[in-house]
């Protein structure tokens, strides 16, 4: 037993980098100076972080070095909530998949503050973004350390809040404004999912409180709950599909699947390393988390696994198509995240959970690069966001071009070398050997074909990304005459709803401010041009043709570089090889197949063997299902190239109107977001609202106008008998008293004796 | 015996002018008796410091207050008013006895025999009375003090012109 | 002193609480008003004091100085609180006087709806 | 004769007692008179009344036989019954005051003879009392039907509430020292070995010689001289303001009769102060036993002294209560009169806090003596003394524009040239005509 104390530490050091930066950061500022203010400060900020991915890695050796099947334990900190019977304490556990997500929290995350400590320099708000980072940190720890659902959603609405305060970070611009409130509205509607499961597993587990075989009444508290529920639920196998159909509405929410996925693209609003640890890394991956560590519930549920693969499916398809269509740099990775996120719920879907953590690990690897890449492009470009402006920028930034590619090769999952591979080949491999899912009937085995056709779909867009920044032969801002050309069409697209950098945040000031908030919600013009002229954003350039791209300074390449490092393929092949991962999150204990459940101390496990089953069977062999992928992915290259080899197409230019239909549907979501929008927003809300008003105006405010003009008459006839003479008062008050005290003799003594 | 008949005759009596004579002072002044011989009998019941305290606060202190301001607003003097007759007043004499009424039957019927002290002797004074106040009663005691200093603040606020 | 009966206190303390009533009932001025409500509440103070001195307390109390001590300390608060009362009654009727220039007490109807 | 007296009946002792103690003060008010009178002419470098009797000790006795046969003058206004009961009520607290000071030891022969009464709630009948006096002024002027009688008696009743206050604050610390509101029992406690020291035993433990007791006094002493309406704070009869304030319509024997309640409530006053800081009937701050017992060579002496301390203590008392009187007529040959915003703000914005202070003050050294003993005590006095020494610097005077830290800031900022004598007159106040 190893001093597994240190997790409170863990939870600890970003709670107290939190409060030093939102307590003390501006005084540090103001103490050390503005440039190195911001320097120790953004120490500060990193180095609570770093700590405590250091401490997670010694707990995480110390577990490694338990017997696989006693890897988990449980802290108590103090009694949080007590109501009866129920007890839900502050507890976290410690195991292999809440190791593994604080790693990769703690470790992203370190990285992530470094490279913003860069990023973020010019800000004026500097100390309030690490407040923000550092609190994320904290509540995604929580998330995924907690040992109970009501834990878990402190954290899960945590991570919710800091979403939202950074998407919003820059606040001041109403798009972006709107932006979180999007993400946080979107997201409430999967936290009621979320919410009604739990409760539904509260109610469930009430009535059936005579199974839980200790009285201490931690009823919530996973290693108590999921034995005794895996026990229930095999016997109610609708009451799994209710639970597990609930919780997955949650998660659909937090990781962005199909029907919720609308708040990540516009989630990019937030600066880039936002983008990259909470929309690529961390907090998006919450659902799987989510999903693996109630798996015991997917696991009887067959109907609602399938569920939960097929929209995962369907999630990454759609995103992958939309992906074509956009322009912005962060936006084609931002749907690109939800495309991959598809990918791990499908791997959740069919049972093979640790899939779908171990694409959780190796995309937070390349995703993070990639964010943190574009970033640095976006760095050099002074802020322009449209890859149509890009070109030639191997020339330019040689280091983040190096890295991105890694990242990119990582992605489209090029074989054993890079990281992506592994984790996606499993999850088709599971796919494709599915014998655990059922939807409307039959097997999901089809999802496996469809992951393929995903697969070629990222490797064509990732590829039309990467050459339309890095390749070409000129960089396409220094063509003057294009330049103007496009001018005001490009302006008049950026004030429609396209998020971005700094950059765009003051064009959106000096054009569509005014129409954007038409009742002056956020500010009027005046407010707006005060703080203008308090905060003026000096750093705002217009490309001109002489600019020449500047490589981004150190603390902004050193984690492009170990993200690189990490995305190869050596570290995934270490957690592949011999099933190490897999081993580590559910380790073997030679179950019978079938339900393949067991319980390692507290938390059910399911053999792997049971349920992996023989992936590559139905090929013939393990060679067959890479021949495949390569395959598509070499379909998707030979397409990518042969339209962006060059140039960018005129069809893709500064001119909408000539754009390709398939295009414009896809930039605009196939008109998802529209419909919803109007549907949901505007005339759906305006239908219930107008409803709701007239059942308030006239009912409501009828019973309410009843009560008064029945309290008015009332009060007119007593009025009559207020006098204002005081005497009079007191008058009435002796007579009562004598008349009080008559009754009392009366009645108490037997009468007047 | 006599001497309490003597201060109860005289309580009564101050008492009746506290309510008969028609100028405010004299009615003070009939009050300060009251108040004064109330003090002697509590002195008879042996409750020697809330006796002198009658005298502090009440004679000493709200008496004086009374007095102050009615000359200051000057309405004693001349033009003391005539009470008008109203209907009320009868109304008010005629509660007023039966209350009387009503009570005194209570008490003479119930209360006629208690005529052995049973308190100690000492029971009213300063030690035994501080003892009580400041274990027993001490919330209720500091809540007095608040009230009294909130009595003092909305007296200024009403009294001063302009703050 | 000693020889006095509960009863005599009591109707003492009777009489002079029904001349208080009476009292504000028919004066016209609220400074005599104020008066007469110190009068009844002194009629009461007195009454507690004589329950204090007379009344048996059981013998499990009888040890306890707070068995015998309530009615004393019900007088000290009832002071306290008529010295509160008659520093912001007072204070209001300066007020009034201020304002209207006369006290009578007739004349103070704004309260009647 | 003790045990004649205590075999009377409680009724015939006081009488008795009353007769014996309370017809001199009558007597003595006379004579007081004529102190003040020959005292201040002193002062005044003049002679003063000499011509009737010798000394004209006999001028009194002239003044009260002219007195008796002036025309006694009821003006027609008046509120007949309260102006004839108004003198009478100015005279009763002035004579009942005096009911529970000792003129003697409480132990020993002399033991039953006095106080009037040794009632357990002393001090408090003193400050119950002398709280009746504003009655009597109040009352006359009122009664008067005239506005400067009228404006006397409600600067009377103002100044008596305010200053009573802190006069109650400054003897509460008195008595939390003592533990008991009984005087016989204040005075027993300033027999003990002074601060408590033992080795100083032959000292008697006076609450002048007191830290806390100093400040009581002064206090006190301020307070009392302006209970009883006396120079420099005799605004209800400012003369060159309101002609004679609430007496200003009494003439002949009621005027007299005003005259007589305050020299007897000075003098009454005065026996007050001896008896809570000056150690009572003692003669001098000796223990005379303890020295005879201690120092051989002059234990002869020391009974002797002892003796007299003992028998003739009403005369030690009496002189003590001269020296008080005398303490008053100094004050009005020094002082010049207050102005009225000036006594309202020394009585509240000085003395009250003052003496709050010294309440507090008083409770840390009783803990303390509790806590750590004697020198514990004392050092904790000394050092919560300092503090709020300084508190009332920084808060107290510095908030006043009249304060002396006031003046000192005044003085640094205008500089040696135009520098201000320290006048009662508030420098940086404009002076309304």
């Amino acid at each position: 037993m190893g001093n597994f104390e240190l997790i409170w530490w863990v939870l600890a050091l970003p709670v107290i980098g939190f409060l030093i930066q939102s307590l003390l950061g501006q005084r540090i500022v103001g103490l050390f100076g503005r440039t190195y203010g911001k320097k120790v400060a953004g120490t500060l900020a990193v180095l609570p972080i770093a700590a405590a991915f250091v401490l997670g890695a010694g707990l995480t050796l110390t577990l490694l070095d338990m017997p696989a099947t006693s890897r988990s334990v449980v802290m108590t900190l103090f009694d949080w909530i007590t109501v009866y019977s129920i007890s839900i304490p502050f507890e976290v556990v410690i195991d292999p998949l809440s190791m593994t997500m604080v790693l990769v929290v703690t470790g992203i995350g370190s990285l992530i503050h470094l490279y913003a400590t860069g990023y973020m320099a010019e800000e004026r708000d500097y100390t309030r973004f690490f407040t923000y980072l550092n609190l994320f940190i904290a509540a995604m720890l929580i998330l995924v350390l907690g040992n109970n659902l009501a834990m878990m959603f402190i954290g899960w609405e945590g991570v919710g809040l800091c979403s939202y305060l950074l998407i919003g970070f820059w606040y001041k611009d109403i798009a972006n404004a709107k932006a979180a409130n999007k993400a946080f509205i979107t997201n409430r509607v999967g936290d009621w999912g979320f919410m009604l499961g739990m409760f539904a597993i509260v109610a469930f587990l009430g009535t059936n409180a005579d199974r839980f075989p200790t009285g201490d009444g931690r009823y919530l508290s996973f290693d108590r709950m999921l034995p005794v529920l895996a026990s229930l639920l095999s016997e109610n196998p609708g009451i799994a599909t209710l639970i597990a159909l609930l919780l997955f509405v949650g998660a659909m929410g937090k990781s962005a699947q199909f029907p919720l996925y609308n708040w990540l693209p516009d989630a990019m609003a937030g600066p880039t390393p936002v983008s990259a640890l909470i929309h690529a890394a961390t907090m998006v991956t919450a659902g799987v988390v989510m999903v693996n560590r109630m798996h015991v519930v997917f696991e009887f549920s067959p109907v609602a696994s399938g569920v939960v693969a097929v929209v995962g499916t369907f999630t990454a398809l759609f995103a992958a198509l939309i992906a074509f269509g956009q322009t912005d740099i962060k936006k084609v990775l931002a749907y690109s995240t939800v495309s991959q996120l598809g990918y791990m719920f499908v791997a959740c879907g069919v049972g093979a959970y640790w899939a779908g953590m171990f694409h959780v690990v190796t995309h937070a690897f390349f995703k993070a690069l990639l964010f943190l890449g574009s970033g640095a492009v976006i760095h050099a470009m002074a802020h322009e966001q449209d890859m149509r402006w890009y070109g030639n920028l191997r020339k330019y930034i040689p280091i983040t071009t190096a890295t991105m590619t890694v990242g990119w090769l990582a992605i489209i999952g090029v074989p054993y070398l890079f990281a992506g591979f592994y984790s996606k080949e499993a999850i088709i491999a599971a796919a494709l050997g599915n014998h655990h899912a059922t939807f409307l009937g039959g097997s999901t085995e089809f999802t496996g074909w469809l992951l393929l056709v995903g697969a070629a779909l990222t490797t064509a867009y990732m590829t039309r990304m990467t050459l339309l920044t890095f390749g070409g032969a000129q960089g396409r801002w220094q063509q003057p005459e294009t330049y103007e050309a496009a001018h005001a069409d490009h302006h008049a697209h950026a004030d429609h709803g396209h998020h971005a950098d700094h950059g765009h945040h003051a064009h959106a000031h000096h054009h569509g401010h005014a129409h954007e908030d038409p009742h002056g919600f956020f500010y009027t013009d005046e407010e707006m041009e005060r703080r203008e002229a308090l905060e003026p954003h000096e750093h705002h350039h217009h490309l001109t043709p002489e600019y020449k791209p500047k490589e981004v300074p150190v603390s902004m390449w050193v984690p492009l570089a170990v993200l690189a490092l990490l995305s190869t393929g050596g570290t995934a092949y270490f957690m592949e090889h011999h099933h190490a991962f897999q081993n580590w999150l559910y380790p073997p204990f030679g179950g019978e197949h079938g339900t393949g459940l067991t319980m390692i101390k507290g938390h059910p496990v399911i053999d792997p063997e049971a349920v992996s089953g023989h992936p590559h069977g139905m090929l013939g062999n393990k060679m067959a299902l890479v021949g495949l992928s390569v395959l598509v992915m070499l379909i998707g290259l030979a397409y990518a190239w042969a339209v962006y080899g060059k140039r960018l197409p005129d069809k893709e230019g500064f001119d909408m109107s000539r754009w390709a239909k398939f295009r414009l549907w896809a930039m605009n979501q196939f008109g998802y977001d529209a419909f919803i929008l109007k549907l949901l927003v505007y005339e759906g809300g305006k239908t219930v609202g107008n409803a709701c008003a007239a059942l308030d105006q006239k009912v409501v405010d009828g019973i309410v106008n009843l009560t008064g003009v029945v309290a008015q008459g009332l009060g007119g006839l007593a009025r009559q008998a207020q006098t204002g003479y005081v005497r009079g008062y007191a008058l009435v008050m002796l007579m009562g008293g004598v008349a009080l005290l008559v009754y009392l003799v009366s009645a108490l003594s037997g009468g007047v004796r | 015996m006599t001497v309490f008949m003597v201060l109860s005759t005289i309580a009564i009596l101050a008492a009746l002018g506290v309510v008969l004579f028609s100028s405010p002072v004299r009615s003070a002044l009939c009050l300060v008796f009251n108040f004064f011989t109330l003090a002697f009998i509590y002195f008879g019941l042996k409750t020697e410091l809330l006796g002198i305290t009658q005298i502090v606060v009440y004679t000493g202190a709200i008496m004086v207050l009374f007095l102050f301001v009615i000359m200051l607003l000057n309405l004693g003097g001349p033009q003391t008013w005539k009470e008008r007759f109203e209907f009320r007043t009868v109304l008010g004499f005629g509660f007023g006895f039966a209350l009387a009424a009503v009570i005194a039957s209570q008490v003479f019927a119930n209360f006629q025999y208690f005529d052995k002290p049973q308190a100690p002797d000492s029971f009213g004074s300063p030690q035994a009375l501080g003892r009580v106040l400041f274990t027993h009663y001490v919330w209720p005691f500091e809540i007095a003090s608040i009230l009294l200093l909130i009595g003092i603040v909305g007296s200024i606020m009403l009294a001063k012109r302009k703050l | 002193m000693t020889g006095n009966n509960l009863a005599d206190y009591l109707t003492l303390g009777l009489i002079m609480f029904s001349i208080g009533a009476v009292g504000v009932i028919v004066r016209r001025n609220p400074i005599v008003i104020f008066m007469c409500i110190e009068l009844m509440l002194n009629a009461v103070n007195l009454t507690f004091l004589a329950f204090a001195r007379f009344t048996p307390t059981t013998a499990a109390l009888a040890d306890r100085a707070e068995s015998f001590m309530s009615g004393q300390m019900m007088v000290v608060f009832v002071m306290a609180v008529a010295a509160a009362e008659v520093a912001v009654g007072l204070g209001i009727i300066m007020a009034i006087y201020r304002l209207r220039n006369e006290i009578d007490i007739d004349e103070m109807n704004l309260l009647k709806g | 004769m003790t045990d004649w007296l205590i075999q009377q009946s409680p009724a015939v002792q006081a009488t008795i007692r009353v007769l014996v103690f309370v017809l001199p003060v009558l007597i003595i008010v006379p004579g007081l008179i004529w102190w003040e009178r020959r005292l201040l002419s002193w002062m005044q470098d003049r002679i003063g009344p000499n011509r009737v009797g010798p000394f004209g000790l006999l001028q009194p006795i002239a003044d009260g036989v002219k007195l008796f046969f002036k025309e006694d003058i009821t003006p027609a206004a008046v509120d007949r019954l309260i102006y004839f009961v108004a003198p009478a009520v100015a005279l009763f607290p002035a004579f009942a005051i005096g009911a529970t000071l000792p003129w003697g030891p409480h132990y020993g022969p002399l033991m039953h003879w006095t106080p009037i009464a040794d009632v357990n709630i002393g001090i408090l009948y003193i400050l119950a009392i002398s709280s009746l006096g504003v009655y009597g002024v109040v009352l006359s002027g009122y009664a008067s039907n005239n506005k400067y009688s009228l404006l006397g008696g409600l600067r009377a009743s103002a100044q008596l509430i305010s200053y009573e206050l802190a006069m109650s604050v400054s003897l509460a610390g008195i008595v939390m020292a003592t533990g008991s509101l009984k005087l016989t029992d204040m005075v027993a406690e300033q027999m003990k070995p002074l601060w408590g020291w033992d080795a100083a035993a032959v000292f008697q433990n006076w609450f002048i010689f007191t830290p806390f007791g100093f400040i009581a006094a002064v206090i006190f002493l301020i307070c009392m001289v302006a209970e009883t309406n006396r120079a420099p704070f005799d605004l209800p009869e400012a003369e060159n303001e309101i002609i004679a304030g609430y007496h200003t319509e009494y003439s002949s024997m009621k005027f007299a009769v005003f005259f007589m309640g305050e020299y007897a409530t000075m003098f009454i006053f005065g026996g007050v102060f001896a008896t809570v800081f000056l150690g009572g009937w003692n003669m001098l701050p000796v223990n005379w036993d303890v020295l005879a017992a201690q120092v051989p060579a002059v234990a002869p002496l020391a009974r002797v002294m002892d003796g007299a301390n003992y028998w003739l203590a009403p005369l030690w008392f009496l002189g003590k209560c001269a020296g008080g009187i005398t303490f008053y007529i100094w004050l009005r040959a020094t002082l010049p009169r207050l102005r009225y915003d000036q006594l309202m703000s020394l009585g509240w914005k000085s003395l009250l806090p003052m003496a709050v202070a010294n309440f507090i003050v008083v409770a840390i050294w009783i803990m303390c003596t509790k806590l750590y003993g004697p020198a514990g005590g004392w050092i904790a006095m000394f050092v919560a003394l300092a503090i709020v020494y300084v508190l009332y610097l920084n808060v107290v005077s510095a908030t006043s524009k009249s304060g002396w830290y006031a003046q000192g800031r005044i003085r640094m900022t205008e500089g040696a040239e135009k520098r201000r004598p320290i006048a009662l007159v508030d420098p940086t106040k404009e002076v309304r005509p």
